[in-house]
């Protein structure tokens, strides 16, 4: 006979201010089965434990449901008590009180008898609860870090630094990311590539890290631990051992006319190329699409030219397999083109450029080499319109949110400009100033103050070309909306940053969940903001939501301690949720006649076969075998079976018709 | 029972249902369904068809029905309300028409043997308000054997009233019990007063293929022998002869509910089950289907008639008609007889 | 239709995405109807088909079955087995003459707290207008003597 | 039928098989199945229109296993199921023969490129009151067809001839039996035939060969062969996929494709 205890929350007046929980309670004082019911101001806190503990222990309970807040809040905590008591945490269970009932419904009788049969259920689904035990697995002490800007490399580091293994994928030829194209930093106004590129090189030597540049994640199998990663090596047509990055290829290249990716466009590079003086490899690779070999036939005059005969035609994609025990995802972010607006132009002006674009005309490596040129005529710029929340905090662009970064990259934009042009005139249209940060404030303010920028608090309407000015309209809503109109030599749009692309195909493969905005999601917001919901993937940085360089080391860091952390035990306890095929007294051995449809539908791959054999070893039959290291537990396997032969541990066939008939019973 | 002879015309026969029907009482009688035929309740005697060799089920099902409701269980705030369907629900008067002298037989048989030791109520309350009006048979078909088991196409043993068709749309009738007397003194003025007529000649001739006395006394040696092995191996093990045979009486018992409320169900079982006898062991000590198919026959004509002195087949013919592998109790009887040293 | 008949509706739902759901729901304080109960799964590809019939057979006047979005499976591919399994099973139902109405299936994702209350909601004036379940309630009074 | 006769004769006295799965004469004008080990027999054997059954039921029954390697008399459906069970693990076309007969000349299958070919070569034709009976039920509202499932199935007593006539019925325990938990009623009530016949047909969506045995197993007359032939039209309708073409195919109900639609999902 079961004896489950029931206890009942208040969660200060949370649950208590609608439902009324000494009735709950009491009602559940007299089911069948029930052995203690109760009702507590704050289950969670240390006295309520306590009550727990004690009850387990004089009322000898088999089992203990509490009705408190949502399981996925604190169902961990009151198990953890129950294993204080010595009663197997597997036998607690929770029912959800707050947030799938006092906090969605109005006080009220229907409020609290929905609050006894949420209770009601999960005791008659407690009392087939079975004690489980955590499965051991062990770890590959291999990290895989996806992405290789100051995100991935702080993790790569970090990782690699504690003594573990690390792997680096980047898919561009070099690492660095956004933060190599940034010009000087805010609020130190440090420059971005002298703080960035002693990193890089680091990452370069440490003998921990392994770097794939040009690479990208295939696929992604296995679990916690236990990952396989199958990374595609895109085929650089450089063999990389042999080359010096003497740059002759490069200089050898007749077409030198592609818009450059790492200077946005507004320079140029060849069809061999390395992406920027500093990278890391700085080894070239041939972009195929643009080759005139690849295309038609013909040329190799980077081979020609190739000291070390390094240039490989015919080089292809390589497919390595690489065990992996836990992955950090810093895939980073991209920023809305100016096409994307057409009240700018749709980025048929020359002149109205994006921050990052604007980023490499301030850069001392830049096409300008740092100086402020206009990019339609080079001439300097007397008058530049910077606007702050381009396509951010609009939804009717489909972007809610707030970039972020932008109120203080403008500001600094600003203050760098007229650093660099004395004469010039600097205005800012903004929404509101957003500067909370170390720093941040006076450091905006400083723009006002020192450097004369003017902040105009309005949205601008409309960009149009007249006389060769680019004319602003918009409005100064602190005066009253006033129409505003500036004739402007330049505009810098701070658009919004979004995700990256393929980020959602990532995420698939990943098998992690992303937001609509495809940004990969955290499995909890305050509490596990570098975790994912899949266990041993890892965040950090802009692919989570658009942040600035400090919160995106921070966050790198951690996620690396949550790896180090991972890796620091020879093996992993597993919550014992997972699915297992029945035996049976002989001549059945199990109900199982091995279809194996649980096979074919399992997306973990943790269904094996297995022989049953006499003790002569001949076979009798072949059944299904659950591997517990693989299994995550989903169940779709069971729904499947025809003769319900696998069951899943934790949500038994029993125990959910058991809910399903206490419900409406 | 003394009696006036009596012979009934087509039409009046027909007047006499439709009264029957009027007056209250549930008539259940052959009536034809896409492609067989059953014993349906009837609420129109146009629909009654009486040019058949045998139903698909037999009649067993009016007194020992597929699903029984035995008792029932709830919980009335805290407290346990229990209702025992034997004691409290009133029986419907219930006449059955058309069947023939095996299935009359065959309740009798049933009747016995859910009066054995303990009566079962439910049985008992189902016989006491059921009329059998049954029809002679003046045909069968080769699947018949009734008169190897000792009953007869003109055999009057458990049948209330038994009509025998004499022709000319007329039928002989024999009154045979009070039930049956006090039906037909009800609605007397449907029938006519005639000669003594003898009805032999009018039924359908059907020789003895075997003897069931003999088939029990061969039946004794039987057990280990290979007869079942080579007989049952197309076997499919379902239950369908045990369902359609008007005198197969297993049953299993099935709570179905929660502990709030719920029913104990009396629910139809068969020995051509292999869960049927399965321990939890996993030990089945009638391991193989050709257990099951001994257990089948032996069962009949062996344990039925040492324990109860009734035999448990009628030869109605179903099962063999039923079975979907075409396994023929005729022809395994007769073999038994052949086969088996007496 | 009764005005006072309350629906009484079970709720099927994946722990990863519906459930969680149903958490915002609750941490946004948006109200819905009290006549549902969630029951929480793994994955919607743990929902047997079964669980619906007994549901019905016990009482139920209407069922909500949810999980996540197609490709946001946190088991990567259990919803697509699942939608599979409705596909089938709904159709089925209807083929042997089953009102499929009573039947709710919907994508929630945890970050779709109002698209939760608003199922919940639609459900419950659904089946509020359908009546009380009747057909299948019938169907577990039939056929027993 | 000669060339049927010679060829069992043949294959027994090689030895390459121990017993010849067959139709034989039964009671009246009925076939019924036999098992033929001895090759002066095989001359029992009979091939006609009569020849409805679906063998291969038989395939996997511990009796039948006990006799040797089986050669199976098949149609073209026992064809198909073959292919269906080789495809869910239960049989392996290297330990059968499977004899087919077309005008009067046997062709024995050993592999299953050869008895893919075949099935794809022969295409279940249903006979036309099957036809008609799909129409009548396709025309009917729902609540008509409620009350013509509920009629039908009233007459429904359980005996599981539909079960046991189906060569892809194969559990060992079915989920009927299962009762831990009691997923379908024991009860043959309304409740517990409608729970045992969604299930049966759900069971066999995408893998019932339309062979026609339930149906005619079924001694009640109900044409219970209609469920699973409407679930294996939804899986091809819905997902493209047909049972019993392919040795190697995955099982339409444990596979997806991510471009499944439906519309009934919000």
């Amino acid at each position: 006979m079961s004896r489950i205890g029931v206890f009942i929350c208040h969660c200060g007046e949370n649950i208590s201010a609608t439902v009324d929980c000494e009735k709950v309670a009491k009602t559940l004082a007299s089911m069948p089965g029930v052995a203690h019911s109760v009702d507590y101001k704050y289950m969670c806190s240390d006295p309520g434990q306590s009550l727990i503990r004690s009850a387990i222990k004089e009322k000898k309970l088999t089992g203990v449901v509490v009705a408190a807040c949502s399981p996925r809040m604190h169902e961990p905590t009151f198990r953890k008590a129950c294993a204080e008591a010595r009663l197997n945490p597997f036998l607690c269970e929770m029912a959800n009180l707050r947030e799938h009932c006092s906090w969605v419904h109005a006080k009220g009788d229907a409020t609290t008898d929905k609050a006894i049969d949420l209770v009601s259920m999960l005791v008659e689904k407690v009392k087939r609860n079975k004690p489980l035990f955590p499965i051991k697995v062990p770890v590959t002490k291999t990290a895989l870090v996806i992405g290789g800007g100051i995100a991935g490399i702080q993790a790569a580091l970090d990782i690699a630094n504690a003594g573990q293994k690390v792997v680096l994928v980047e898919r561009e030829p070099s690492i660095g990311g956004h933060m190599s194209q940034l010009s000087e930093t805010f609020p130190t106004l440090d420059c971005s590539q002298c703080i960035l590129t002693p990193r890089m090189v680091e990452v370069a030597q440490n003998p921990n890290i392994t770097l794939y540049t040009y690479a990208e994640v295939e696929s992604l199998s296995g679990f916690i631990g236990n990952f396989t990663a199958r990374i595609r090596k895109k085929a650089k047509s450089v063999d990389e051992k042999l080359c010096t990055g003497c740059g002759e290829c490069a200089t050898a290249c007749p077409i030198k006319k592609i818009p450059s990716e790492f200077n946005t466009g507004l320079g140029m590079r060849g069809a061999i190329y390395v992406p920027f003086p500093q990278a890391v490899p700085n080894k070239p690779v041939i972009d195929r699409s643009r080759c005139t070999y690849f295309k038609s036939g013909k040329c190799k005059f980077c081979a020609s030219k190739c000291p070390a005969q390094a240039i490989r035609f015919d080089q292809q994609d390589e497919i390595i397999e690489i065990p992996i025990g836990s992955v950090v995802v810093t895939t980073g972010f991209n920023i809305k083109e100016t096409s994307f607006f057409p009240e700018y132009g749709y980025g048929k002006y020359k002149d109205v450029v994006t921050g990052l674009q604007f980023e490499r005309l301030l850069s001392a490596s830049g096409p300008t080499l740092g100086e402020v040129k206009r990019p339609s005529d080079g001439t300097v710029p007397k008058k530049i319109v910077f606007v702050a929340c381009t396509g951010s905090r609009d939804p009717a662009k489909g972007i809610e949110y707030c970039s972020k970064i932008c109120c203080m990259y403008t500001a600094k934009h600003a203050m760098l400009y007229k650093h660099k042009v004395h004469d010039g005139d600097a205005y800012v249209f903004y929404m509101d100033i957003r500067a909370a940060g170390k720093g941040y404030d006076e450091f905006f303010r400083r723009a006002i103050e020192e450097d004369h920028v003017n902040y105009i608090r309005g949205r601008i309407s409309r960009i149009y070309e007249r006389n060769g000015k680019l004319i602003v309209r918009g409005a100064d809503t602190l005066l009253g909306a006033q129409q505003v109109e500036i004739e402007a030599d330049m505009v810098v749009l701070a658009t919004a940053a979004v995700a990256n692309d393929g980020a959602e195909s990532l995420a698939q493969k990943l098998h992690v969940s992303y937001d609509a905005h495809h940004f990969f999601a955290e499995a909890h917001p305050k509490l596990r903001p570098v975790e994912t919901n899949t266990a041993g993937i890892f965040l950090a940085g802009a692919c989570q939501s658009p942040k600035d360089i400090p919160e995106t080391v921070s966050q790198a860091s951690a996620a690396a301690s949550k790896v180090i952390g991972l890796f620091s035990n020879a093996e992993l306890t597993r919550e014992p949720i997972i699915a297992v095929v029945n035996r049976t007294a002989p001549p059945l051995f199990s109900t199982c006649v091995g279809c194996f449809m649980c096979q074919s539908a399992c997306p973990y791959h943790a269904i094996e076969q297995e022989e049953i054999k006499t003790r002569e070893g001949k076979l009798i039959k072949m059944v299904a075998k659950v591997n517990p290291g693989l299994c995550q537990g989903c169940g779709t396997c069971v729904a499947f079976c025809r003769s319900k032969s696998i069951d899943l541990q934790g949500y038994s066939n029993e125990q959910v018709y058991a809910e399903v008939m206490e419900l409406l019973s | 029972m003394s009696m006036q002879q009596r012979v009934i015309q087509h039409e009046n026969l027909l007047k006499f249902l439709g009264e029957i029907i009027s007056s209250g009482k549930q008539l259940y009688a052959p009536q034809k369904k896409a492609e067989k035929t059953y014993f349906l309740p009837a609420s129109d005697v146009h629909s009654i068809v009486f040019d058949y060799i045998q139903t698909a089920e037999s009649p067993k099902e009016l007194l020992f029905p597929k699903t029984e409701r035995m008792l029932s269980y709830e919980q009335v705030d805290g407290k346990l309300k229990m209702i025992d369907h034997a004691e409290g629900e009133i029986f419907p008067e219930r006449v059955l028409f058309g069947s023939h002298p095996c299935d009359a037989v065959a309740l009798k048989t049933l009747t016995d043997f859910f009066r054995h030791d303990v009566p079962d109520a439910f049985t008992q309350k189902r016989q006491d308000s059921l009329t059998v009006i049954s029809v002679s048979c003046i045909k069968a078909d080769d699947n018949c054997f009734c008169t190897s088991v000792g009953t007869s196409p003109g055999d009057t043993e458990g049948s209330d009233i038994l009509l025998t068709p004499i022709g000319n749309a007329k039928y002989y009738v024999e009154v045979m019990t009070e039930k049956g007397q006090s039906l037909f003194a009800a609605h007397e003025k449907y029938f006519e007063n005639s000669d003594i007529i003898s009805k032999d000649k009018y039924l359908t001739k059907m020789s003895e293929v075997f003897s069931s006395s003999e088939v029990t006394a061969r039946l004794s040696k039987a057990f280990d022998h290979p007869i079942w092995s080579d007989a049952s191996l197309r076997c499919l093990g379902c239950g369908a002869c045990a369902y359609v045979c008007p005198v197969c009486s297993c049953f299993d018992i099935q709570d179905e509910g929660t502990d709030k409320k719920g029913d104990r169900l009396r629910c139809w079982d068969s020995c051509g089950f292999s869960l049927f006898t399965l321990h939890t062991s996993g030990h089945n000590p009638r391991k193989n289907q050709s257990d099951r198919w001994r257990q089948r026959v032996m069962h009949k004509f062996s344990y039925m008639p040492e324990r109860y002195e009734l035999l448990g087949c009628v030869g109605c013919g179903r099962c063999s008609r039923a079975c979907p592998a075409d396994m023929n109790i005729k022809e395994q009887l007769k073999e038994i007889t052949e086969k088996i040293e007496g | 239709m009764e005005n006072n008949f309350e629906p009484k509706i079970v709720a099927f739902v994946c722990n990863w995405c519906t459930y969680a759901g149903a958490d915002l729901t609750g941490t946004s304080r948006i109200k819905y109807a009290t006549n549902v109960r969630i029951i929480r799964f793994p994955c919607t590809g743990r929902i047997d088909y079964n669980l619906l019939l007994k549901a019905f057979a016990q009482g139920a006047d209407g069922v909500i079955v949810s999980g996540c979005h197609p490709n946001d499976c946190h088991y990567t591919s259990g919803n697509f087995h699942a939608r599979r399994r409705w596909i089938v099973f709904k159709q089925m139902m209807e083929y042997m003459g089953i009102d499929m109405r009573r039947v709710k299936f919907s994508w929630v994702s945890a970050a779709e707290g109002a698209k939760w209350a608003d199922i919940v909601n639609t459900t419950v004036n659904e089946i509020r207008e359908l009546g009380p379940s009747q057909e299948y309630l019938e169907m577990s009074r039939q056929g027993v003597a | 039928m000669q060339a049927l006769h010679q060829k069992a004769k043949e294959l027994l006295e090689s030895g390459k098989v121990q017993v010849i799965i067959g139709y034989g004469d039964g009671s009246g004008d009925r076939v019924r199945p036999v098992f033929i080990s001895k090759a002066e027999s095989a001359s029992d054997l009979i091939w006609d229109d009569r020849c409805r059954q679906n063998l291969a039921v038989y395939l996997n029954k511990p009796e039948i296993k006990k006799l040797g390697v089986p050669a199976i008399v098949a149609t073209p459906v026992v064809v198909k199921t073959i292919i269906q069970l080789i495809s869910e693990n239960q049989l392996k076309s290297s330990n059968i023969v499977v004899l087919v007969v077309d005008n009067d000349v046997v062709s024995e299958l050993t592999d299953n490129a050869s008895l893919e070919a075949y099935s794809a070569g022969h295409p279940v034709v249903f006979p036309p009151f099957v036809v008609k009976e799909i129409k009548d039920i396709a025309e009917m509202s729902i609540q008509q067809r409620n009350k013509y499932w509920q009629d039908e199935l009233s007459r429904c007593f359980k005996c599981y001839a539909c079960r046991a006539a189906c060569p892809l019925c194969y559990c060992e325990r079915c989920l009927t039996d299962n009762n831990q938990p009691q997923w379908v009623c024991v009860a043959s009530h309304a409740q517990g035939n409608f729970e045992w016949h969604i299930n049966r047909a759900m069971h066999l969506a995408g893998r019932c060969v339309e062979c026609g045995s339930c149906t005619i197993a079924c001694p009640v007359g109900i044409p219970i062969g209609l469920l699973t032939i409407e679930a294996s039209r939804i899986v091809k309708q819905e997902f493209g996929q047909e049972p019993g073409l392919h040795c190697d195919a995955d099982s339409a109900m444990s596979s997806f494709k991510v471009e499944d639609t439906e519309t009934f999902i919000k």
